[in-house]
């Protein structure tokens, strides 16, 4: 329901136009959730709604992040990440509410919920094919920001993706933090550490599926590469070439894309129009969902071969396994 | 009287007006307006449900307070009550999913099983404290990092039940979860916890242990002088280990509301961090089992009332700004009432002596009197 | 003059401690001040010494006045006061106590080389034996004492305020520094000191004054007084004296110790194979230089150190007991150091008064401790045993010193203990307390209560003791008639100079030893 | 009294050494010790077939990732040998990396790292006033340092980096460009000579290519901060003991009656100390931000307490606090190399326990030696049977110390007046 005090809590709500929130964790990860950020304020130059922000850092407040935008006469509410899954489940007097849980895992059905799951091994098989293409020394590396499924499943997808191109490459692979120590995502320093004990060992690129923390991965490839040895790091989610400092560009091989900013964006527009459905979304490489980013043109000797592994995939020729 | 009942609540209310002062500084070198920010924050926070959700969310840091407190009361820092609680609520999730047992039998013995927990994992800074001399801060810190590790290293390989990005155990279902005490039916999600009986028996536990039992005394006399102690047949070592002990299984105990409550499962949910709130909380109460309550209260009301200011394009973390600033300036705030009440006291006192003409000197000033 | 105060007044509070005091202090004098406790010596010394401001009155130092705004101030007026509680930094060596905040060098450097050269200097001029790198903790009594004089010396102070030192010396640590005094008065300095013991004030002073209640009530020479004189000035009660016994001490052993030794594997024992008995209705004194086992002994009996041989409390060998179960067998216990072991400062009497007999009722009343039951134990103790300055709500930390000791001894005595273990009674005690405790634990004895007397008074030993054993180097070096012995033979023993026969203290042999 | 605290020399006692310099007898043991280490490090590489124990990656990190720990571990000695319990240095970090962020993306990377020491300084500042002047409870002062920090960081970059270029509310922009790194020439390449420890180590060699790779790691691309850094382990001894200063601070901490007493200013040692120590938890945070190039959000990760922890390991000396970071930093970066460079630090920690438990068992000291034989002969079971889990990796810091502490079991002894309050007007506590 909707209460009588949403007037004065609102103060620049346009009353007509239809509500929307989204209700995400912080933003300045340089990845997931910036993304979905990003489709938010893009939807909000484009379309005409009034935006509602939950923006909270806690971990344990997902249910009332989500009475909240109910309460406050959202039409739509958007969750980000699979945390919502849950109370969205659990949450069924909402009449005048929509909901859409971007990230939920593949095949998971909430009723009355719009599900988008992202294929992330997809897009790290590509940039694991990628990475074996480039390497000269037959091995690369990996490193996670906390041992979990949604980090290991990069991992799993980069993996066979390096395997198919060269199946006796050595894949070394790190997680800063362990399963529910979230400094993982945002200790720049111990990725650093980790990067070059890679580098050091051999590796000669790494992909960094590591939150803030890629920061010192990605720096990690540029200071310890030489004139002899040319260190590559691999970003995640957004194009990370696009978010460093010039020094280092030279240094990202490409990024594992993941549309969240479409999906959130479709999502607000198709509510707008009146043509969103519950039921299940997935974003892969068919529908460029997910993809691989090719700037800086490192990659341009290797498109064919990138291109047809794509293409193998969408034909299910591949099938890329998943940790999740 | 009056005037003991009057500083004790003056305490609390210039804590609360000096942290608005300062929290409104900030707004304002913010470029905020500090006004609309409170009046959104106190709607909000003044619904029924956002008060039944406070009423809830005490909880879990009434219980890190009281934890805290009780080995504060014999002088030992538990900053391991996050490692203990991790713990502790990770095993609770197992046995309330996976007891064969009706609900009235399966809650007190998960309830237990988290107690004994909590406690093990503080026995360990215990013991190395006594027979090793170290200090427990130091094992405490360390204790929590390895919780973290051995839980993600038992929900991983051990527990992990479904599969996707959840990394939770098994549900609990309605055999195993906390039923709620009583549904206000006031509008949506107004129930309020059965936690919240735990809770009250666990402070009121706690304030007869610590404060009418002659353990309790045995307590306060190691930790304020373990010499005499020992010469008066109190073993402080047992002390120690005792203390650490009953901080640990209350500890344990603190994680349980989300897992029997909110999420119905161990998950990365899991608040993190309620220790240092909970520190924040007994703080706010020095200690006292009825002060640490409206600690944890006040607490729990800004936390939630600040969710909405995101609404407002002001930042949520004035929020954590004003629970951080209220911290200290509860300190400051009793520091400044006790300096006012001794003045006061000194006064009433000259004032005293001058009406009833020169008497023998007593050697108890006033002043001490009022400082305890 | 060297020094003179006119009209000093200090309040705490609505509390006046001093009430326009004067004093005059010539120079190469030593001058006494003697008072009951919370008379208000302390608080006028620690005016002189600039560490209190006065609330009114002047101060004049060889005719200059003066208004010293800290210690530091008084320090350059030559003025330097040895705290009756040692005020030293435990874990620094001796030279850095010293000379912490006047020290040699240069602000980036201190010159470590100089400043021990320079505490060596003058330890030695003053005749001090100490070791300049030794760390306080290790040190003695004695030994802590001199550092705290060697601060005041190495400030070249005039004038030497001593605020009790002799009650923690034994004898011949209180010879020595006497003869230090004389020293330094012979030097031109003044020395002030404070003390209880009027016979020491009677032999070494040169003037006395007497404070009570914050205020002069009469200044003397020890030509023209006598201890009952002083004694009468100060407070409403005769000199402490002990009326000869006429009850007999019992036959049964209340309390045993059998080749009891402390110490660790592979160095010399702290205790060494000591073996002694006190039956019921007995005072046994120990007397002995600080540091020769008797603090041992006290931690062997009340269960509170690792040792070998057996203690036995009746026919009950209670070597494995806990220091509770013993207590609850009936052992009392008035600790040497009342402060680290006798009392929590920080609690209120109430509690004080349960501190040991928490586990038995009035205060225990099942699992929970009965507030009511230990007020009430703690206002008969203050009623019985004359404690001043505080009903059961105080904080034992407002009580004055000599208070706080006289709750301790109530408290033990008050428990109706079989045995009573005593550490210095009355260290820090006026006259009038003292008589006040003397009485009760001659009463208790005559009750039947077996006491094992700890002091490091000789004349409280003699005057209470039926045996006397005398402690050197852990072991039992005598057992003498305190009836019979002469303090110079006592000194002797003391010192080990007599009974240093090899398997002497492994039994009590009275009479080798008195021979 | 405590007779079952085992007092074993782990640390060196607390009081002042005679002299700063090692004497010979003190040199030869660190030698003998040094020895040891490198042929169990040798041993351990052969014997886990882990390279990378003895790597100049693994070394190298090892010093970048001790840095920020013995030096905000050293920001919290001053205050505590002043007296004042500091449970806030996490924060002081946190204002430190926040401070940098700031401070470098304005002005480079030099004024990053004094930014960090302002931002230290800020809650420095706000402990001296709070628990010196008012002698508030210094844990409460500490702990809500550390909420007021993490909140603040977020706020004020809220308003300050959020919507420039690059940053956002979790970072700063960017801190362009970073200190210089030196390498010690004709032993790693300094000043473009030949860099021999890297020949070393690519040799092949047995002995050979450790000593390469230790040394190399150690003496290669160090940075001039981290030199900074630990050249404020053996400035802060001198200082403490061989300056005035150093003794009224001890004092100050040990019994500030006496200071007092003496005519010494307590309450301006303890603001000097609480100042000074803010301001290196502070340089820590920088430290760390330069490391990143950037502040970011919640980048201490902890440090602030490891610091706190290794302080309290190091028995309040800057000798102790040397040799727990460095225990620390070395584990970590173990932690983050591949599995069996984990493996192969288990296997030394087990042949070193095994080592102190026979050698007590043979100085006749059973009681003392029965942790160590245990504790090692778990550790060689688990390192021959046991397929370790991958996340103990992460744990390993933690492990290792809580492992070192059992076994060395120091018989703590903080300064006597920590946490006791000093108020202004009496002159006693
Ligand atoms: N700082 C203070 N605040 C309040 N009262 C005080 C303070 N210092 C001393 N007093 C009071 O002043 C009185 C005199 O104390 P003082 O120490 O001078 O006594 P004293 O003569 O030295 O006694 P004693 O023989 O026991 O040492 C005591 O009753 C004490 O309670
Ligand atoms: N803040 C205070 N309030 C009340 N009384 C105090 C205070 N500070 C000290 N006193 C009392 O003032 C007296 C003077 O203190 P001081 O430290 O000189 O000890 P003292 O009386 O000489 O002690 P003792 O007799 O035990 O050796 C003591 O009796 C002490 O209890
Ligand atoms: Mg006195
Ligand atoms: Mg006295």
């Amino acid at each position: 329901g909707c209460s009588g005090k949403t007037a004065t809590v609102q103060p620049s709500a346009d009353a007509d136009t239809p509500k929307v929130a989204m209700l995400y964790g912080t933003t300045g990860d340089f990845s997931f959730m910036d993304s979905a950020y990003k489709g938010f304020t893009d939807a909000q130059s484009t379309l005409d709604f009034t935006p509602l922000d939950f923006s909270s850092p806690n971990t344990d407040d997902y249910q009332d992040r989500l009475d909240l935008a109910i309460s406050q006469g959202a039409g739509l509410a958007i969750g980000i990440g699979f945390q919502y899954a849950t109370p969205m489940e659990q949450t069924t007097d909402h009449p005048d509410t929509q909901f859409v849980a971007v990230d939920i895992d593949k095949g998971t059905e909430i009723p009355d919920v719009t599900t988008i799951s992202f294929a992330a091994e997809q897009s790290s098989y590509l940039v694991g094919v990628a990475a074996a293409l480039t390497s000269k020394t037959g091995h690369i590396g990996f490193v996670g920001g906390v041992d979990q499924p949604s980090i290991q499943n990069f991992f799993v997808g980069y993996e066979a993706g390096a395997k198919s191109v060269n199946p006796d490459i050595v894949v070394d692979k790190t997680y800063l933090s362990p399963l529910g120590d979230f400094t993982g995502f945002s200790d720049p320093t111990k990725g650093k550490e980790a990067a070059a004990s890679m580098y050091a060992g051999g590796a000669d690129v790494v992909y960094a599926a590591a939150g803030g923390s890629g920061q010192g991965v990605y720096e990690q490839a540029a200071s310890s590469s030489t004139d002899t040895q040319k260190n590559w790091a691999i970003g995640v989610d957004g194009d990370v070439y696009n978010q460093v400092d010039e020094s280092i560009k030279p240094f990202i091989l490409t990024s594992a894309i993941k549309n969240v900013n479409v999906a959130v964006e479709d999502s607000i527009k198709a509510f707008l129009d009146g043509t969103l459905e519950p039921g299940e979304q997935d974003f892969d490489l068919s529908n460029d969902g997910v993809g691989y980013s090719t700037s800086g043109g490192f990659l341009d000797s290797y498109s064919d071969q990138l291109e047809k592994a794509k293409q193998a995939i969408i034909d299910g020729t591949v099938t890329v396994p998943t940790a999740v | 009287m009056i005037r003991r009942i009057a500083v004790a609540l003056a305490g609390p209310i210039v804590s609360v007006l000096l942290a608005l002062l300062v929290t409104t500084l900030f707004l304002t070198f913010g470029g905020y307006s500090a006004a609309s920010a409170y009046e959104v924050m106190w709607n909000y926070g003044i619904e029924p449900a956002s008060l039944v959700s406070t009423v809830n969310n005490a909880v879990p840091l009434y219980l890190a307070g009281v934890a805290a407190a009780f080995a504060l009361r014999m002088g030992l820092f538990n900053i391991g009550v996050d490692g203990q609680y991790r713990v502790a609520a990770l095993a609770g999730a197992v046995v309330a999913a996976n007891l064969p047992l009706p609900l009235w039998l399966r809650l007190p013995i998960t309830l237990l099983v988290c107690c004994l927990v909590g406690a093990l994992w503080a026995l360990v800074p215990a013991l190395l404290k006594v027979y090793r001399g170290v200090s427990e801060v130091i094992t405490s810190i360390l204790m929590n990092a390895i919780a973290t590790t051995v839980v993600a290293i038992l929900l991983a390989h051990v527990f992990r039940s479904g599969s996707g990005q959840n990394t939770g155990t098994a549900i609990i279902g309605p055999d195993g979860a906390m039923p709620a005490l009583i549904d206000l039916g006031i509008g949506n999600r107004t129930t309020i916890s059965g936690f919240l009986v735990v809770a009250v028996v666990v402070g009121i536990l706690f304030y007869l242990i610590q404060y009418r039992t002659v353990f309790g005394f045995t307590l306060q006399v190691a930790a304020r002088s373990p010499e005499a102690a020992e010469s008066a047949g109190i073993k402080v070592n047992r002390r120690i280990i005792w203390a650490m002990l009953g901080s640990g299984a209350i500890a344990g105990l603190i994680g349980l509301p989300h897992v029997l409550g909110t999420a119905f499962r161990f998950d990365g949910t899991l608040p993190t961090d309620l220790m240092f709130t909970g520190l924040a909380a007994a703080l706010l109460g020095r200690s006292h089992p009825i002060g640490m309550a409206f600690g944890a209260l006040i607490l729990a009301f800004v936390e939630r009332s600040s969710q909405v200011l995101g609404l407002v394009q002001l930042p949520t973390e004035v929020g954590s700004v004003f629970m951080a600033v209220i911290l200290l300036s509860s300190a400051v705030g009793y520091w400044l009432t006790e300096r006012a009440d001794q003045r006061i006291a000194l006064w009433n006192a000259i004032r005293r002596r001058r009406s009833a003409g020169p008497t023998p000197p007593s050697p108890s000033t006033p002043g001490l009197e009022a400082a305890r | 003059m060297l020094v003179r105060l006119t009209g000093i007044v200090k309040r705490f509070g609505t509390f006046v401690a001093n009430d326009h005091i004067d004093l005059a202090v010539r120079a190469g004098t030593v001058h006494a001040i003697v008072g009951e406790n919370g008379a208000g010596k302390s608080t006028l010394m620690k005016i002189l010494a600039g560490e209190e401001h006065p609330d009114e009155g002047t101060i004049e130092i060889a005719g200059a006045p003066h208004s010293f705004r800290s210690p530091r101030d008084a320090q350059q007026a030559g003025i330097g006061m040895v705290h009756q509680h040692f005020l030293l930094a435990d874990a620094l060596r001796v030279w850095e106590n010293v000379v912490l905040a006047d020290e040699p060098g240069t602000a980036l450097r201190l010159d470590s080389a100089a400043a021990r050269r320079r505490v060596g200097e003058i330890a030695a001029a003053n005749g001090f034996p100490v070791d300049v790198d030794a760390v306080v903790r290790d040190l003695g009594v004695g030994g802590r004492q001199r550092v705290e004089i060697l601060k005041v010396l190495y400030r070249d102070a005039r004038v030497i305020i001593l605020d009790e030192p002799t009650a923690v010396l034994v004898p011949s640590e209180a010879q020595s520094l006497f003869a230090a005094m004389r020293r330094f008065t012979e030097a031109g300095a003044a020395v002030i000191f404070i003390s209880h013991k009027l016979d020491e004030v009677l032999d070494f002073a040169d003037d006395i004054t007497v404070i009570r209640a914050g205020a002069v009530v009469g200044r003397t020479t020890p030509a023209e007084s006598s201890a009952p004189a002083l004694a009468a000035l100060m407070v409403k009660v005769a000199m402490p004296s002990v009326a000869p016994r006429e009850v007999a001490p019992g036959t049964a052993v209340v309390l045993s110790a059998a080749g009891v030794t402390v110490g660790d594997a592979g160095e010399v024992p702290a205790l060494d194979d000591v073996s002694l008995e006190v039956h019921s209705g007995e005072i046994v004194g120990v007397a002995g230089v600080e540091g020769n086992g008797q603090s041992e002994l006290l931690m062997a009996l009340l269960g509170r150190a690792k040792h070998s041989g057996t203690i036995s409390m009746g026919d009950a060998d209670i070597t494995d007991l806990s220091t509770e179960a013993r207590r609850e067998r009936g052992m009392a216990y008035i600790p040497e150091d009342r402060h680290r072991d006798g009392v929590v400062l920080s609690m209120p009497l109430r509690e004080n008064a349960a501190l040991g007999y928490h586990a038995r009722p009035p205060v225990k009343r099942g699992p929970w401790f009965s507030r009511a039951g230990a007020a009430g134990v703690a206002r008969t103790i203050i009623s019985r045993f004359d404690v001043r300055g505080g009903d059961p709500s105080t904080l034992a930390s407002a009580l004055s010193g000599g208070n706080q000791q006289k709750f301790i001894v109530g408290r033990e005595l008050g428990s109706h203990p079989k045995v009573l273990i005593a550490a210095h009674p009355t260290r820090g005690v006026d006259i009038g307390a003292q008589s006040a405790v003397w009485n009760e634990l001659t009463a208790a004895r005559d009750e039947g209560l077996g006491t094992l007397l700890i002091s490091a008074d000789l004349d409280e030993l003699l005057a209470l003791s039926d045996r006397l054993l005398v402690f050197y180097r852990g072991r039992v070096v005598g057992e003498l008639d305190p009836k019979t012995v002469d303090a110079q033979v006592l000194g002797e023993y003391m010192t080990g100079v007599r009974g240093q026969a090899p398997d002497a203290g492994s039994r009590p042999d009275p009479e080798g030893a008195a021979a | 009294m405590t007779d079952t605290v085992e007092t074993t020399p782990a640390s060196a006692p607390a009081a002042a050494p005679r002299s700063l310099a090692p004497s010979p007898r003190r040199l030869r043991a660190a030698l003998r010790w040094g020895l040891l280490g490198l042929a169990l490090v040798i041993v351990a590489q052969y014997v886990a077939d882990a390279p990378g124990i003895s790597a100049s990656s693994t070394w190298g990190s090892a010093l970048r990732l001790t840095v920020p720990i013995a030096v905000v571990a050293i920001g919290g000695l001053y205050s505590e040998r002043a007296g004042i319990i500091n449970v806030g240095l996490e924060g002081m970090m946190i204002g430190g990396t926040w401070m940098a962020g700031l401070f470098g993306w304005l002005w480079g990377p030099w004024a990053a790292l004094g930014g960090g020491v302002v931002g230290g300084l800020v809650f420095g500042l706000l402990m001296a006033v709070l628990c010196i002047e008012m002698g508030l409870n210094q844990l409460v002062v500490g702990v809500a340092i550390n909420v007021i920090a993490a909140a603040l960081a977020r706020f004020m970059s809220d308003i300050v980096f959020n919507g420039v270029d690059g940053g956002t509310i979790a970072h700063s922009p960017r801190i362009d460009g970073s200190l210089p790194v030196i390498s010690v020439p004709f032993l790693s390449g300094g000043l473009g000579t030949v860099d021999l420890t890297r020949a070393m180590e690519s040799s092949g060699l047995p002995v050979l290519t450790q000593i390469g790779g230790i040394v190399g790691g150690l003496t290669r691309d160090v940075s001039l901060a981290a030199i900074l850094g630990l050249l404020l382990i053996p400035a802060t001894a001198y200082v403490l003991w061989r300056t005035k200063f150093g003794l009224r601070w001890r004092a100050a901490g040990e019994q500030p009656a006496a200071l007092q007493a003496l005519g010494g200013k307590v309450h301006r040692t303890r603001y000097i100390a609480v100042l000074v120590g803010s301001g290196l938890a502070g340089f820590a945070g920088g430290y760390l931000a330069l490391i990143s190039q950037a502040y970011v959000e919640n980048q201490t990760a902890g440090r602030g307490f490891i610091g706190l922890a290794t302080l309290i390991f190091g028995n309040w000396m800057p000798s102790g606090v040397f040799l727990g970071s460095s225990l620390f930093g070395f584990s970590d970066a173990v932690g983050l190399g591949r599995p069996e460079t984990f493996r192969a630090l288990l296997f030394i920690l087990a042949v070193v326990f095994l080592l102190i438990g026979l050698l007590r068992m043979y100085r006749g000291d059973r009681r003392a030696g029965i942790a160590p034989l245990v504790l090692g002969g778990v550790l060689l079971l688990v390192f021959l049977f046991v397929p370790l889990p991958t996340e103990l990796a992460t744990a390993a810091p933690y492990l290792v110390t809580l492992a070192v502490l059992v076994v060395a079991g120091t018989t703590m002894r903080p300064p006597a007046a920590l946490g006791h309050l000093f108020p202004r007007k009496n002159s006693r506590t």
